[in-house]
């Protein structure tokens, strides 16, 4: 048996790492994946790989399936309006995804 | 008269050493995009192999040393750190187009301090064989903490009064606070109002929390400066040199290999100073003059308090100079991420840019042998 | 003239990088991407970036793209038959994807 | 409000980084987000994390969403048309996503 | 009593050792929640060093050693390992709450051996003047593997032997064996049950492969071992130093920075230990003990076997050290991924935890001290 | 013949070096599956510090050098990069199954310098007491540089004609182009037409862009590598040690690692050559059997014609083995991305898989020692 789910997906700085986490699992996602990643926005581009002083302003890539479309926005705007006045940071989903195998969901 | 060739002569002897060569040679490497690269782990290990090999050395002499004598610089060092924020604050911060918050954070990274620009500084200090006191690189922490929670706290202080203000519905004060906002600081506040090309987009209209009368926690700011990797490293050696016996090691290993490594960095900070350029243009020749200009002013600032404590208490000549370096340098590891999270309204491009890109390059090829031209000549 | 196409996405501990690459390419898809990951799951905690000793706990995501929905679910049946007992790990699919350049799909 | 966008993807040479990311600027997409990645294709397996004489080889994938399919087919085709007849690389798109927060899209 | 004092001196006199220093340094900046970090790339390279220079000054000693000696010191060693899995096995797997897997996997992590801890060992024997012989540190292999192999082979025995029991329908049985199970170990098997909140899904109800009465293959789990990167760097060493004429090079970079390089590794493993402690929690009390306790009963073995050794063939009181030594480490590299590709269903909190959390500290910081003093105390 | 024998001892001697021993070492590792690994940044960072060695203790000595006597050499330098382009074009380019412009791409690689061979050179003729001109590994760049340049440029040439006479619709030609190509050469070209298995998809048939009549830029190319690490650490380092006074941190720091670190780096570069041999493999004999003869072919070239030099202008015998080996060597660092860059349409593998797998482990293993001989042959 699949089920069906939605995969929400933030990207913002690296900095913010242990609190995004602490949103997500306040908010009851089964679990989370993070990525580093480099790229560009309306801010400025993040310095990806080549050494930077104190590589803290790199970005990552949350990726967060959530049973409900519901759990997903719930997390994208606790983050959004703790963080995105001050830090870079997108979010997005996608809600056609389903889950084939997982320990627990 | 005769003073002053003195000083002359001694300060442009200290220009041709390596360690400035290989600054600017990272500078001109990064400048011509060449494709060399230090890797970042390899960067990391060296500032630990430097700051702890500086903590050690501290450690093994502090031992047997009166830390009494410390007191009085080590309170020169917490004033000066406090005083450089508010210089920053009522200098930089009242310029036309420079965000107050923007000033403050730049003032705090110019007030905490650079473990590399201090282990520069040593190295030439020893070569010239001016005497200092074996705890003299421990004053880094009385100035580097000070300076941050200043800089936190003032601004914090500053955006409360503001919202307040605005709550109280001073448009006109609001039109001057936007009109003092860049046009371009990194693309950074005005997109975030996103009067830019696109516009931006919440799912569901999330509510501003109002911050408004917050209190800032001090104890936090310097336990998370504690915490900074570059701190950690001399605190440890400080700790290591203190409670265990590590002379062997220290002789066989961190000692030897720090010219050698000292250089590599200096070539990565002339590396960053150039890649970092750009974004300090987008922030306005403000930013380059301060940046210019006040690692001198703090440094003679802590060199005259560093004298009163020389005439007063026999603070040794190279520990002024070293309290001088410390003043003149601005932190480019642990103060950014610091004062990200402190002060998350400021714009990392302004105080990084100014930080990395000049502040840092005048505390090594200029500050660092003015002041011991200054203290040599002084030495007589 | 593009192709629609199932994303297949494994999330799994970077041990089985080998292992599970074997699989995708018994099954014959025409390929696969992958990267390394952090997370947080129902097991524990992996290791993302900080030095601990040995980092052959850490996660990697495999991304595969493959021309019909059975293959996908056959790789992943196959998978966590073979790991997701004793393994951390989940897949999930999105099958609403087009491809627009390949040199051989 | 959220609002509907596509999201492209593109997988290629990590040589390629700054003239496909020059691309994805004229094009004018909002922004882009880069991760490094390995993998296999149909060309040969590129050298993922194991150090190999200059690691130009390895992989890099980009992420960019944008406000319409077409911006990203133009992208993609433009990609395609430069660099997939000498170069590997492999790109596709989903577009039903959601973009919840962006500081501008 | 006269000897007793005398190893009791000894024995504190080798606590003060910066080695140890910079184990409890790490153990401390972790646990403050430091971000200072040595980059696993770094560290990586620093075993890559400590290692291959164990081999080549073996490699390069060996080459007029007479290796008949070696013979009964390498029977101990394989001895060693395979006894110190059962004893783990009938102790630790005995205890409530104890996973019999979990607890083989363990009592294999520490039969095997901790590179790191071999090379700590042999500065401090060297500084303390302890003759030994020089392929000593050859006896690393012959006691890894052994560990390894048996602890693999009893599991997948073990697990065998429940699947068909089970298959047999021994309900009882069944819930003995699933009331063993910690409740919380990592959350690692209950979750695998989907008994803890959400529930586990999967796409077509996969079918379980019988894998009952698979015999397992012993070979692989020999290369396996062999191309851990730790054993391969000392045998790479060795082969060098056997064949090739690597002095100048040894002399000149291997040499020189082991002692440095090693005092690096220390404090990484002073933060692994930290970092660890969580999942050590989670497993429970009894792998605390065990993890306590083993280390030092594995080296008295070992030292035991050792001075048989020392009697019938004249094997050196250094290399009974060694040996010793050998027994009281266990691994932190190579072991675990070995272990979870051999057991996957045994839970790698439970034996990384035990080993890098409690294990590696108690061998560097009791066990080397330990043996050495005994070892004097019984030289006169 | 008693040339012939004294050199035959000389040439035995030197194959055991320790240089060597890694080399092989980390095929066999390699080899055998090993997890060893020495991590990329470690890599990256060695590189750095070799030739940033070479080149300060170039810079140092150059100061007070006469460069006039660099003329000839340089420009037999240039001559034999160019040269050696021409040959492999008209030679391996001409066998069957070998694509044309994988056969220039190849040239050009073996007619650029690898950093770690000259290195390695330079650590043998040291170490034999050699004596050679300050200058001479200055002379990396005038080879490594034209024969990159013309590589690029005669593919260029090349494939206009081509795509010119396909337009002239010349089908022979067209089935003898393609009945050339490799069949699973990296499964390159051939996928490129899409013929084996799946096909390949296009969004919206986009259009060939026409670049018959191109004309390549130098420039360019010549900036492109200028600016690869490992000239830039070259000319970092020459630079340096001409216009600062660097024998300090020289001294304590670059040069004695120097030795070490290179055998690091063979390590890496034996660990590589295995890694390669399958892309090798997969593009035919003819790429193995060009890279086991070219390397010894260029440096006798080389080695020729600096003996032109030593007979008119004095240019030492030490001089003379430095052009054999930068010619004998073939790039591994900065050359491929510069190729991949400058002729796409050719295979990385060949390339690639021809100088890792089989050139360099030649140029050192036989191509140093055998010149250094021939040298020490001839200088009595
Ligand atoms: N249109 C986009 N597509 C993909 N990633 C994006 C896009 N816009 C922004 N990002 C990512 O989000 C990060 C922060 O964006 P910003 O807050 O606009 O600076 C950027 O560094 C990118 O990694
Ligand atoms: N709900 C989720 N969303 C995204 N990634 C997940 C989720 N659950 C698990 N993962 C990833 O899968 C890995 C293994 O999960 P588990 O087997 O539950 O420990 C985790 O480390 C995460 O990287
Ligand atoms: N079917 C696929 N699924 C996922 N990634 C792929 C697929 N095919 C190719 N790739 C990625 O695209 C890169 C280039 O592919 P190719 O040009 O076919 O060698 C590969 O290295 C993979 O990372
Ligand atoms: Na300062
Ligand atoms: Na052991
Ligand atoms: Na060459």
């Amino acid at each position: 048996m699949t089920q069906q789910a939605t995969k929400l997906v933030i990207i913002t700085e690296k900095l913010l790492l242990n609190k995004v986490a602490k949103i997500i699992d306040e908010v009851g996602a089964p679990g989370y994946t993070v990525i580093e990643t480099g790229g560009k926005g309306s801010r400025n581009v993040r310095s990806a790989g080549k050494p930077t002083v104190g590589d803290s302003f790199s970005n990552i890539k949350f990726e967060v399936l959530t049973p409900t479309r519901e759990m997903a926005v719930k997390i994208s705007d606790e983050v959004a309006a703790r963080f995105f006045d001050d830090y870079s940071g997108i979010s997005y989903l996608c809600d056609v995804m389903e889950v084939l195998h997982a320990h627990k969901f | 008269m005769d003073f002053l060739s003195d000083f002359l002569t001694l300060f442009l002897s200290k220009l041709q050493s390596p360690t400035l060569g290989f600054l600017v040679g990272g500078m001109v490497v990064a400048a011509v995009n060449s494709r060399l690269q230090i890797p970042d782990s390899i960067y990391k290990f060296v500032v630990f192999m430097l700051l702890i090999k500086v903590g050690l050395s501290g450690g093994i002499a502090i031992r047997n040393a009166n830390l009494a004598e410390m007191l009085l610089p080590a309170v020169f060092a917490v004033a000066t750190g406090i005083l450089i924020v508010f210089i920053g604050r009522y200098t930089l911060g009242l310029m036309p187009k420079v965000k107050t918050v923007d000033a403050i954070a730049t003032a705090g990274l110019f007030g905490a301090v650079s473990g590399s620009t201090l282990a520069a500084g040593l190295t030439l200090i020893e070569s010239e064989g001016l005497e200092y006191e074996a705890w003299a690189a421990a004053l880094y922490p009385f100035m580097d903490i000070p300076a941050l929670v200043t800089a936190i706290v003032l601004a914090s202080l500053y955006i409360n009064k503001q919202k307040q203000r605005i709550a109280a519905g001073e448009q006109l004060n609001i039109q001057e606070y936007a009109s003092k906002q860049p046009v371009a600081a990194g693309g950074y506040p005005s997109e975030q109002r996103g009067n830019s090309g696109g516009y931006s987009i919440t799912a569901s209209g999330y509510p501003q929390r109002d911050t408004a009368g917050e209190r800032v926690k001090i104890w936090p700011i310097i336990k998370e400066s504690l915490q900074g990797s570059a701190l950690s490293a001399l605190l440890l050696g400080l700790a290591l040199g203190l409670l265990t016996r590590p002379e062997s090691v220290y002789e066989s290993f961190f000692n030897p290999l720090f010219r050698g490594l000292l250089s590599i960095l200096m070539l990565v900070m002339g590396m960053e100073a150039t890649a970092r350029l750009g974004e300090l243009r987008k922030v306005g020749q403000w930013y380059a003059l301060y940046a210019f200009a006040a690692p001198l002013l703090h440094g003679f600032i802590a060199f005259g308090l560093g004298m009163i404590a020389h005439y007063t208490t026999g603070f040794s000549l190279g520990g002024v100079v070293i309290l001088a370096v410390i003043a003149c340098s601005s932190s480019d590891i642990s103060g950014p991420p610091t004062l990200r999270g402190g002060i998350p309204s400021a714009n990392p491009s302004a105080y990084i840019g100014a930080s990395t890109a000049v502040g840092t390059p005048v505390a090594l090829a200029l500050g660092i042998p003015l002041f011991i031209g200054l203290a040599q000549a002084l030495g007589g």
